[in-house]
C-alpha cells in the first residue's frame, strides 16, 4: 500500500533548478534510500515532503492525501517525522524535554487545563486528578521509553548539547520517534560517525523499524548503510532521477557509477 | 491643489527624505555588518552637532573647519562607543547587546545633559548653505539641493567600499562568522572598528546637514531621527545601503505628502513612519532591497 | 543635607532647620524649563535664607521629565525628606502627577508655571503664583482680533502637550466668541514634540490664507515653526504663548522670529513691584543677563511659601497651606498675586514681541 | 614543526582534553582519529587560539603559539579547514576564494592559485557568483578546502573534509589531500573515514575522550587489532 | 506539586502576607510606593520575559500593552464628576462617562483588552523574526501612543487623566505579583511552556515537531500582553495620574532592562533583578541632592544619577552576560540538593 507518493515535484531557487519532476512513490513498511552527487537536490526533496519549502510545481500525497503546501507541524501531525542534516536539537534544553516536546502535538488538554493542571498538588492526586496530569504522567512515561530505546536514559537531565555529536543523532531521532510517525526521514543518519559507529546504526535503524512499526525514507553517503538496509533506491543527479532500483541494480547502474559511486573499491 | 504647491511639497519631502537616508546609511552599514542595531547612533548624531557648534561659537573656528573637526570627534567617538560598549560583549546573546546600546545610548545622552545643560543651543547659521533661493514659485534652501546631492555621493562611495575593496569583503566577512575570519587573518576587530568609525562619519555628515536645517541642538534631539532613520533603513532593507536611501526617501517624501493630502491626519504624522515600516515588512518581511533569509535547512 | 539611607526619624528631629521641596524636570525632554524655574528658587533661597528664625534648606528632586518618575519624586520629598512644602513643577503633567501625593501628605504645593487648570482644579494643596491657560488664550484672542484685526486665523500646535492644546482650545472659544464666526478658525495643525519638520503642515495652513497663526508650543519647536513659516514665505503674524520667552527662542530663530508675538507672566523692562526690582538687581548682578519668566515665578513660589510661614507663624504644613489659600495683593516678582477658589493666581498678563533680537514689551492686559 | 606537550582543555567544568601530546614532522601527513567527542577537533582549535588552553604547551617551530593571536596565524602558513566547513554564505563563492588569500599581496600568484582551486573543484567554478549559503553541504566543503589553499598553507589541518560527501567527491579529496602533500604542504588531519586516512598517513594518533591512546605509523594502525575493531568495524574489506 | 514543596511555598506566601500585613500598617507612602513599584515591575518583567525570554520572540512593545492596559483600567473606575473635570477641553465619549467598575473587574478588562489588542497586533507581525519583530512591535507601541494623544474624547488626549482613584495598594499589588508568579510556573512548566521553549531555540525543528509555530507565538504574545496590561492598571491606580507620554519606548527598555539583568528565560532573575533595579534606581537620587559633609559641599549635579545608572547598567552587562540567573532557576529541589551537597538538578521552581 502506498505511504507517500509525489508528483512531478520541481523546487526551483531563482533560476536554479534543485529538483525536477521528482516521482517517489513509498509502500508501508519498506526501507527507501535516496543517494545522489552533493547539490543533486536530496535534502530540497525532503524539505518539500516534510513542508519546509513549497514546491514550485507537483503535488504530494501522504495516506492518499493532498499534503502538497501544507505547513510542516500540520505533516508532522498526519504522521510524518524528521531528522536534519545539520543536527537541529533544542540546545538549551535537557534530553528528556527534547523528547517531552515532540510529544505536544498530541496534548488535549488546552492551555487553561495545562496551567490549572501545573498548579494542582499532588497529593489530592488520589481524590481527583486532572486531565492534563495524566497526560503529563502519560507523555513522561514515553518518554523515558524513547530514551531507554535509545540509550539516553542516563543522560536525560544533560543538556543536549553537552551529548557527543553521535548521541545528539540518537537523540534526534527519538524525538522524531515522539511525534509517533509512520514514515521517518532521516538526512544523512550517519554522517560523522566512523564506520564502526556506522554500522550500529545500521542494526539500530532497522530496529526502530520493527518496534514502531515504521517506513523509513533516507538519504545517506555512506554506501555500505544505504546497500545494507535499502529495499530501494532511487538516484538524483542535478535534481533529475537517473536511476531507481533495488541495490544490486543501483550498483551495476552504468550511470549511477559515474555520476556518483565511482568505481568502486569498497562499495 | 495647484501645481506649484505641489511642487513646494515634493521639494520639501525630497529634502527632507535625503536627510533621512543620510543617517539611515550609517545605520544600515553597522547594522550590516555587526547585525547590531546601533541604539547609540542617534545620540553620536546628536553629539556631532555638539561638537561643530563648540568648534564655532566656543573655539571660534571657521565652520567649515569646526565641521571637519566635529567629523572626526565622531568618528572618534563612535570608535570609542563600540570598544566600550560593544567590544566586549562579542560572543554574548544579542539581546544583551541590544541592552548595551541602549545603555550607551542613555549614557551619553545623559552625559550630554551634564556637560551641556538640558537646555536647546542655537546651530551655527551657515548663510552659504542655508540661504534661501526662489525657483518659479517654489521657495527652497541651497541645503536642499545640497543634501541630496552629498547623500548620492556618499551611497555611491560606500557601495564600492563595501563590494569592491578588501575592506569590504573582510566586513562582510565578519558580519557572518567572527571565528572564521580570524581563521582567514581577517582582523576582527579593527575591521569593526573601522565599520563604526564610517558609520559614524555618516551620523555626522547627516547631523550637520540636519544641524543646518534644523538649527537647533539639545540632548535628546537624536531620538526620534534617530529612530526614523533606523525605520528608513528596515523598510529600505536593513543592511542594504542602496536600501536605505530609498527607504529615507520614501518616509521623507511619504511623510510630507501625507499631511498635503491628508491635513486631517497631522497629529499622525510621526505614526506614518511606523504604519509604513508595518506595512512594508509584512509585504517584504525583510524590507524592500533586503536579502531574502533563505535559511538552509 | 542628609544621605537618602538615613531614617526619616532622624531627618524630622533636626528641627532648626526648615525644608522646601523642589520638583522639577532636571533631566530629559522638559529639562530647559526646569533648569529655569530652579534658578529662580535658588536666588530666592539666597535672598531669603531664613524664616522664623530658622535656615531654609532647598531639597532638589529630579522628576526626570516623566510622570511616573514624577511622582515617586514627589512622594518621596514628602515622605522621606520631611518637606514642609513643595515647589513645582515646570509641566502641568508632572504637577498632576504629584497632585494627590501632596494632598494625601497634607502638605503645600505651589507651581510656578503650571498653567492647566487640573493642576489646581480639586486639590486644596496645590496652589500656583501664574495665571492660567483659559486667561492666556483669551488674551491672545483678544490681541489677534483687537490689535491684528484678525478675521480668520490658523492654529499650529504641539500635540502631545498638554500645555499646548488647552491653550489651543482657550484660544479658539475666545477667538470664536469675538469674532461671532464658528468658521473663524480655518486650519488646526498638529505636530508631535520632538518634531523639527513643520512644512507640510505649514504649507497646509498658508493654502488657507490666514489673517494670524496661533503656535502654542516648546519655545524649541517654536521657534522652528516659525523659521520655516518664513522660509516658506509664510510672512502673516505668528503669536503664542509664555514658554517663548527663553532666550534660546530668538538664538535657535535667528532673524525669523522678528515680530512673533506672545503673552506672557513678567516684564523686566518695567518692574510691577519692589520685590521686581530686588530680583532682577540680584539676577542680572548674578547672572548678567535677563530672567526668564518663569525664573521670576519660581522666585515667586518660594517667597509667597515663606510669607504664609511667617503669616502662619508656623510650620505646620496644614497651617501654611491655609495662609497660602488666603494670598491677597501679595507683592511677587513677577507682578501682585491674588489667589482665587482654585488656589490660581489672578494677574495681569503681559504682551510681548521680537524687537531686533530683543524681547520687547508691548502691553500688560489685566485680568478680566 | 608542530608540537603539542601536555595539552589540557575544559570547555565549563568539563574536561575535554586531559593532557595529550603529540608531534607533526614537517612534509607528514599526520592523522588524528577517535569517536565523536573525543576532542580532536579541540585539539585543533586550541592550535589556532580559538579556544584557550588549561595548561599545556603548543610550539610551532618552536615558537610558542599561546602568544599569537588567530588572525596572525594564517601569516605563519598554519590554515585550519574548521568543522562545520563555515564559508562566508553572503560571499560569493569567488568572494569566499579570495577571503581565503585575504593576507596575502602577491596578486598575481593569488590569481593562478584561483585557477588552481578551479581545477581541482570545478564545480566552483561553476558556481562563481553563487552566494556560497545557497550551496549544498558537499559545494560548501570543496568551498572551505579551496578557500584554505588560496591561503598557501605550510600547515593545513583539516578537520572532518570528508563529512557528508559522496564517495566520489570523497575519493577526489582524498586525492587532493595527496596532491597537496606532493607540493610540500604539511597536512594534520581529522577523519572518521579512518580506512582511507590511515592508509595515507604517515603519522597517527588514535584519542578517546580526551586522551591518547595508541599512536603509530598509518600502517602499524591498520592493522592493529584494537583499531580494527573500534573504528574500522567487522564488515569493511580495506 | 510535591507535597513539601507546597507546604514550603505557602508558608512563604504566608510570610509575605505577614510582612505586607506590617508594612501596610508601618511604612510611609513613599516607601510603599517603592514596594508597590517593584511588585508591578515583577508583573510587567515576567510578562515580557515570557515573550522574550521562553519564546524567543523579540518583542519591545510592552509599553503599549501597558498603555491599553492602564487606560481601561482608569478609565473604568473613575467616578463620572472626576471624568467630567477631568475631560473639560472635550468632553468624554458618551458610554464611558458614566462607566464605573469595581477596580478587579477594571483590571481584568484592562488585561483583556490589552490581550485583544496583542491579539490583533499579532496576528500580522508574528510572522516576523528577529529584529525586524522588535522594530515592528515597537511601532505598534508608538502607534497606541500616538492614537492615544490623538483621541481626546476617549483619553483626553496630552492632558492624561487625573483623579484616578488610588485603588492600587500593597495587598493588590503583591496580589497580583504572587497570583502571575504562580501562573508562569505552572505555564513554562506545562508542555505548552516546554512548546514555547522549544520555539526559541530552533523554530524550524519546534515546526518539525508539530508545534503550530504561528498559533503558540500568538499565545505567547497574548498572554504576555494580558499581564502587561494588568501591570499597567496597577501601575495607574498607584500614580492617579496618566498620560500618553508615559509609555514611551523608555518605559519598554525598563521592563527589558529587567529581564536581561534578571536572566532571560529565568522567573527568579525576573523577580530578584525587579526589586533591585527599582529600588536602586530611587536610592541613586542622592547624586542629584547635594551632599553636605560638614566641612565641605559638594553641589549636586544634575543629571548625574542617571550616567551613574547608565554606567552600572552597561558594567553589569557587560560582566554577567547572561544576567543574573541565565536560564536558571531557583526552586525547592535545588535548594534542598544544595544544602545535600548534591549537584544541582535542572528542575524549575516550584516544580
Ligand atoms: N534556499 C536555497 N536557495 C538557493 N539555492 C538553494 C537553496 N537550497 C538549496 N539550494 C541549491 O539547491 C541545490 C540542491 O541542494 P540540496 O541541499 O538539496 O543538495 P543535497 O542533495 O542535499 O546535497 P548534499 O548531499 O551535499 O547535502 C544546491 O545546488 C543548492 O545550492
Ligand atoms: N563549546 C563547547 N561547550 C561545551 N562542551 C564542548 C564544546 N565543544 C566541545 N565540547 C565537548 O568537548 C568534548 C570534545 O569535543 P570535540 O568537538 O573536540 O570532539 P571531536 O573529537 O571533534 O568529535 P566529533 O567527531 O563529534 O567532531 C565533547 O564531549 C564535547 O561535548
Ligand atoms: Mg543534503
Ligand atoms: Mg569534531
Amino acid at each position: 500500500m502506498t505511504l507517500l507518493k509525489t508528483d512531478h515535484i520541481t523546487m526551483r531557487f531563482g533560476g536554479l533548478t534543485a529538483v525536477k519532476e521528482f516521482n517517489l512513490e513509498i509502500n508501508k513498511g519498506e526501507i527507501v534510500a535516496l543517494i545522489g552527487p552533493n547539490g543533486a537536490g536530496k535534502t530540497t526533496a525532503f524539505n518539500m515532503i516534510t513542508g519546509v519549502y513549497r514546491p514550485t510545481e507537483g503535488q504530494i500525497f501522504f495516506n492518499n492525501q493532498e499534503i502538497t503546501g501544507l505547513k510542516s507541524h500540520d505533516i508532522t501531525k498526519r504522521g510524518m517525522a524528521r531528522t536534519f542534516q545539520n543536527i537541529r536539537l533544542f540546545k538549551e534544553l535537557s534530553v528528556l524535554d527534547n523528547v517531552f516536546i515532540a510529544n505536544h502535538l498530541h496534548l488535549k488538554a488546552n492551555l487553561l487545563q495545562a496551567v490549572g493542571g501545573k498548579m494542582y498538588p499532588d497529593f489530592l492526586d488520589k481524590l481527583w486528578q486532572p486531565k492534563y496530569k495524566r497526560e503529563e504522567k502519560e507523555i513522561l512515561e514515553k518518554s523515558y521509553m524513547l530514551l531507554e530505546k535509545v540509550g539516553l536514559l542516563d543522560q536525560k537531565d544533560e543538556k543536549a548539547t553537552s551529548l557527543p555529536y553521535g548521541l545528539q543523532r540518537k537523540l534526534e531521532i527519538a524525538r522524531a520517534l515522539a511525534t509517533n510517525p509512520q514514515l521517518l526521514l532521516l538526512d544523512e543518519p550517519a554522517a560523522g560517525m566512523n564506520p564502526k559507529e556506522t554500522n550500529d546504526l545500521t542494526g539500530f535503524i532497522r530496529q526502530i523499524r520493527e518496534d514502531f512499526d515504521l517506513t523509513i525514507f533516507l538519504i545517506e553517503h555512506h554506501m555500505q548503510v544505504v546497500m545494507d538496509i535499502s529495499d530501494r533506491i532511487y538516484v538524483l543527479d542535478y535534481g533529475i532521477t537517473i536511476a531507481e532500483g533495488n541495490p544490486y541494480e543501483i550498483q551495476n547502474n552504468q550511470r549511477v557509477v559515474e555520476a556518483y559511486l565511482g568505481v568502486s573499491e569498497d562499495a | 491643489m495647484t501645481f506649484d504647491l505641489f511642487m513646494q511639497y515634493l521639494t520639501n519631502g525630497i529634502s527632507l527624505g535625503s536627510l533621512y537616508a543620510l543617517i539611515a546609511i550609517g545605520y544600515t552599514m553597522v547594522y550590516g555588518i555587526l547585525r547590531l542595531i546601533n541604539f547609540a547612533h542617534g545620540e553620536i548624531f546628536t553629539m556631532s552637532l555638539y561638537f561643530a557648534f563648540y568648534g564655532v561659537t566656543v573655539f571660534s573656528m571657521p565652520w567649515y573647519i569646526s565641521f571637519a573637526v566635529a567629523i572626526l570627534m565622531t568618528a572618534a567617538l563612535g570608535m570609542l562607543v563600540e570598544r566600550a560598549a560593544y567590544k566586549p560583549l562579542r560572543e554574548s546573546p544579542r539581546i544583551t547587546i541590544m541592552v548595551s546600546a541602549i545603555g550607551a545610548s542613555f549614557f551619553i545622552q545623559n552625559l550630554a545633559i551634564v556637560l551641556f545643560g538640558g537646555r536647546p543651543k542655537a546651530f551655527p547659521n551657515v548663510r552659504l548653505l542655508t540661504g534661501v533661493m526662489q525657483i518659479g514659485a517654489v521657495s527652497l534652501q541651497r541645503l536642499t539641493l545640497i543634501i541630496p546631492v552629498v547623500t548620492i555621493i556618499l551611497l555611491y562611495t560606500l557601495l564600492f567600499l563595501v563590494h569592491k575593496t578588501k575592506t569590504g569583503m573582510a566586513m562582510r566577512a565578519v558580519s557572518k562568522d567572527h571565528e572564521t575570519a580570524r581563521l582567514m587573518g581577517v582582523d576582527v576587530n579593527r575591521t569593526i572598528t573601522i565599520t563604526f568609525g564610517i558609520g559614524s562619519i555618516l551620523a555626522a555628515i547627516g547631523g550637520i546637514m540636519w544641524g543646518a536645517k534644523f538649527p537647533q541642538i539639545h540632548p535628546v534631539m537624536g531620538v526620534m531621527p534617530g529612530l526614523k532613520c533606523f525605520i528608513a533603513a528596515v523598510v529600505g532593507g536593513i543592511g542594504n545601503i542602496t536600501g536605505a536611501v530609498i527607504g529615507g526617501f520614501i518616509l521623507g517624501v511619504g511623510e510630507i505628502m501625507l499631511i498635503a493630502f491628508l491635513p486631517n491626519l497631522t497629529g499622525y504624522r510621526d505614526a506614518f513612519a511606523f504604519v509604513l515600516l508595518i506595512v512594508i515588512l509584512l509585504i517584504k518581511p525583510t524590507g524592500i532591497m533586503g536579502e531574502k533569509i533563505s535559511e538552509k535547512v | 543635607e542628609a544621605p537618602a539611607d538615613e531614617t526619616p526619624e532622624e531627618v524630622a528631629d533636626d528641627d532648626e532647620v526648615i525644608r522646601i521641596g523642589v520638583f522639577e524636570p532636571i533631566t530629559g525632554a522638559n529639562a530647559a524649563g526646569g533648569a529655569l524655574e530652579v534658578e529662580g528658587v535658588r536666588l530666592a533661597n539666597e535672598l531669603y535664607p531664613e524664616v522664623l528664625g530658622k535656615k531654609v534648606e532647598l531639597v532638589i528632586a529630579d522628576n526626570k521629565s516623566d510622570v511616573v518618575e514624577a511622582a515617586s519624586a514627589a512622594a518621596r520629598l514628602v515622605e522621606r525628606d520631611k518637606v514642609t512644602a513643595i515647589i513645582g513643577s515646570w509641566g502641568s503633567g508632572y504637577s498632576i502627577a504629584a497632585g494627590d501625593i501632596v494632598r494625601d501628605a497634607r502638605i503645600p504645593a505651589v507651581a510656578a508655571s503650571a498653567t492647566n487648570p487640573l493642576v489646581t482644579q480639586g486639590n486644596e494643596y496645590y496652589f500656583r503664583v501664574c495665571f492660567i491657560d483659559p486667561f492666556q488664550g483669551t488674551v491672545m484672542a483678544n490681541y489677534a482680533f483687537n490689535n491684528l484685526g484678525a478675521k480668520k486665523a490658523a492654529i499650529i500646535q504641539e500635540v502631545s502637550n498638554d500645555y499646548a492644546v488647552g491653550l489651543a482650545k482657550f484660544f479658539t472659544d475666545s477667538f470664536r466668541e469675538l469674532t461671532s464666526d464658528e468658521d473663524s478658525i480655518i486650519e488646526v495643525a498638529n505636530y508631535n514634540t520632538g518634531d523639527q519638520d513643520f512644512s507640510s503642515q505649514l504649507l497646509n495652513i498658508s493654502s488657507k490664507n490666514p489673517d494670524v497663526i496661533f503656535a502654542p508650543g516648546n519655545f524649541t519647536e517654536s521657534a522652528l515653526v516659525i523659521q520655516q513659516a518664513r522660509q516658506l514665505g509664510i510672512d502673516v503674524p505668528i503669536i503664542g504663548g509664555d514658554t517663548w520667552e527663553t532666550p534660546e527662542f530668538i538664538d535657535i530663530g535667528q532673524e525669523f522670529v522678528e515680530g512673533a508675538v506672545f503673552s506672557t507672566f513678567f516684564t523686566s523692562e518695567t518692574p510691577i513691584t519692589k520685590e521686581s526690582e530686588k530680583f532682577l538687581d540680584t539676577y542680572r548682578s548674578k547672572y548678567n543677563r535677563e530672567p526668564a519668566a518663569v525664573t521670576a515665578l519660581g522666585y515667586d513660589a518660594y517667597i509667597l511659601i515663606l510669607d504664609a510661614i511667617t503669616r502662619a507663624n508656623s510650620t505646620d504644613p496644614v497651617a501654611i497651606t491655609q495662609e497660602i489659600a488666603k494670598t491677597q495683593g501679595f507683592e511677587g516678582a513677577a507682578g501682585i498675586i491674588t489667589l482665587d477658589v482654585n488656589g490660581d493666581a489672578v494677574k495681569s498678563a503681559v504682551i510681548k514681541t521680537v524687537k531686533d533680537g530683543e524681547f520687547t514689551y508691548l502691553d500688560t492686559i489685566e485680568p478680566y | 614543526m608542530l608540537k603539542i606537550q601536555d595539552l589540557k582543555v575544559s570547555y565549563g567544568g568539563i574536561q575535554a582534553l586531559k593532557g595529550i601530546s603529540l608531534e607533526v614532522e614537517e612534509g607528514k601527513i599526520v592523522a588524528l582519529i577517535g569517536a565523536n567527542g573525543a576532542g580532536k577537533s579541540t585539539t585543533l582549535r586550541s592550535i589556532v587560539g580559538l579556544v584557550k588552553p588549561e595548561s599545556g604547551m603548543i610550539t610551532y617551530h618552536g615558537e610558542n603559539l599561546a602568544k599569537v593571536q588567530t588572525k596572525d596565524l594564517v601569516k605563519k602558513g598554519i590554515t585550519l579547514v574548521p568543522e562545520g566547513r563555515r564559508v562566508f554564505p553572503n560571499l560569493t563563492v569567488l568572494e569566499n576564494l579570495k577571503i581565503g588569500a585575504f593576507y596575502r599581496k602577491d596578486e598575481k600568484n593569488v590569481k593562478e592559485d584561483l585557477e588552481w582551486v578551479y581545477s581541482l573543484f570545478p564545480r566552483l567554478k561553476e558556481r562563481t557568483w553563487q552566494l556560497a549559503g545557497t550551496l549544498s553541504g558537499g559545494e560548501q566543503q570543496m568551498l572551505a578546502v579551496g578557500r584554505a589553499l588560496m591561503s598557501r598553507p605550510k600547515l593545513l589541518m583539516m578537520d572532518e573534509p570528508s563529512l557528508g560527501l559522496a564517495p566520489l567527491i570523497v575519493k577526489e579529496i582524498f586525492n587532493i589531500i595527496e596532491e597537496i602533500h606532493k607540493q610540500g604542504v604539511t597536512i594534520l588531519l581529522i577523519e572518521q573515514n579512518a580506512n582511507v586516512s590511515l592508509k595515507i598517513a604517515h603519522q597517527a594518533y588514535v584519542m578517546e575522550t580526551g586522551l591518547i591512546t595508541i599512536e603509530g605509523t598509518g600502517k602499524e594502525l591498520l592493522t592493529n587489532e584494537e583499531v580494527k575493531k573500534a573504528y574500522l568495524g567487522e564488515s569493511v574489506h580495506g | 506539586m510535591k507535597k513539601r514543596n507546597i507546604i514550603l511555598t505557602i508558608s512563604c506566601i504566608a510570610l509575605l502576607a505577614l510582612f505586607i500585613w506590617y508594612a501596610d500598617g508601618s511604612f510611609d507612602s513613599y516607601q510603599k510606593r517603592i514596594l508597590n513599584l517593584c511588585a508591578i515591575y515583577v508583573i510587567l518583567g515576567l510578562s515580557m520575559n515570557l515573550i522574550n525570554g521562553f519564546t524567543g520572540l523579540f518583542s519591545l512593545g510592552h509599553a503599549g500593552f501597558m498603555a491599553v492596559g492602564a487606560y481601561t483600567t482608569a478609565l473604568l473606575t473613575m467616578t463620572p464628576e472626576s471624568k467630567a473635570a477631568t475631560f473639560f477641553l472635550e468632553p468624554i465619549a458618551a458610554p464611558l462617562a458614566n462607566i464605573t467598575m469595581p477596580f478587579f473587574m477594571a483590571l481584568l478588562l484592562g488585561g483583556l483588552l490589552s490581550a485583544f489588542v496583542a491579539f490583533l497586533i499579532g496576528a500580522p507581525t508574528l510572522r516576523l523574526k528577529g529584529d525586524y519583530l522588535a522594530i515592528a512591535t515597537l511601532g505598534f507601541s508608538e502607534i497606541i501612543r500616538i492614537i492615544f494623544t490623538n483621541t481626546q474624547n476617549i483619553t483626553n488626549g496630552p492632558l492624561g487623566l487625573k483623579s484616578i482613584p488610588n485603588f492600587t495598594n500593597l495587598w493588590w499589588s503583591f496580589g497580583t505579583m504572587i497570583f502571575t508568579l504562580v501562573v508562569m510556573i505552572a505555564l513554562i512548566n506545562s508542555s505548552y511552556g516546554k512548546a514555547f521553549k522549544a520555539i526559541r531555540e530552533d523554530e524550524i525543528a519546534a515546526e518539525s515537531m508539530g508545534i503550530n509555530l504561528f498559533q503558540h507565538k500568538v499565545m505567547s504574545f497574548v498572554i504576555g500582553a494580558f499581564f502587561a496590561g494588568i501591570g499597567g492598571g496597577l501601575l495607574g491606580n498607584l500614580l492617579g495620574a496618566i498620560n500618553p507620554m508615559m509609555f514611551r519606548f523608555i518605559l519598554t527598555f525598563n521592563v527589558l532592562l529587567i529581564i536581561v539583568l534578571g536572566g532571560m528565560g529565568s522567573v527568579t532573575g525576573t523577580v530578584i533583578s525587579a526589586f533591585v533595579v527599582t529600588s536602586g534606581l530611587e536610592y541613586l537620587r542622592v547624586l542629584d541632592e547635594s551632599i553636605n559633609l560638614g566641612f565641605i559641599k559638594f553641589e549636586g549635579i544634575a543629571g548625574l544619577r542617571m550616567v551613574v545608572f547608565s554606567t552600572l547598567l552597561m558594567i553589569v552587562v557587560i560582566f554577567f552576560r547572561n544576567g543574573l540567573m541565565g536560564t536558571k532557576e531557583f526552586g525547592w529541589d535545588k535548594f534542598f540538593n544544595f544544602f545535600n551537597r548534591r549537584p544541582f538538578s535542572k528542575k524549575g521552581v516550584g516544580q
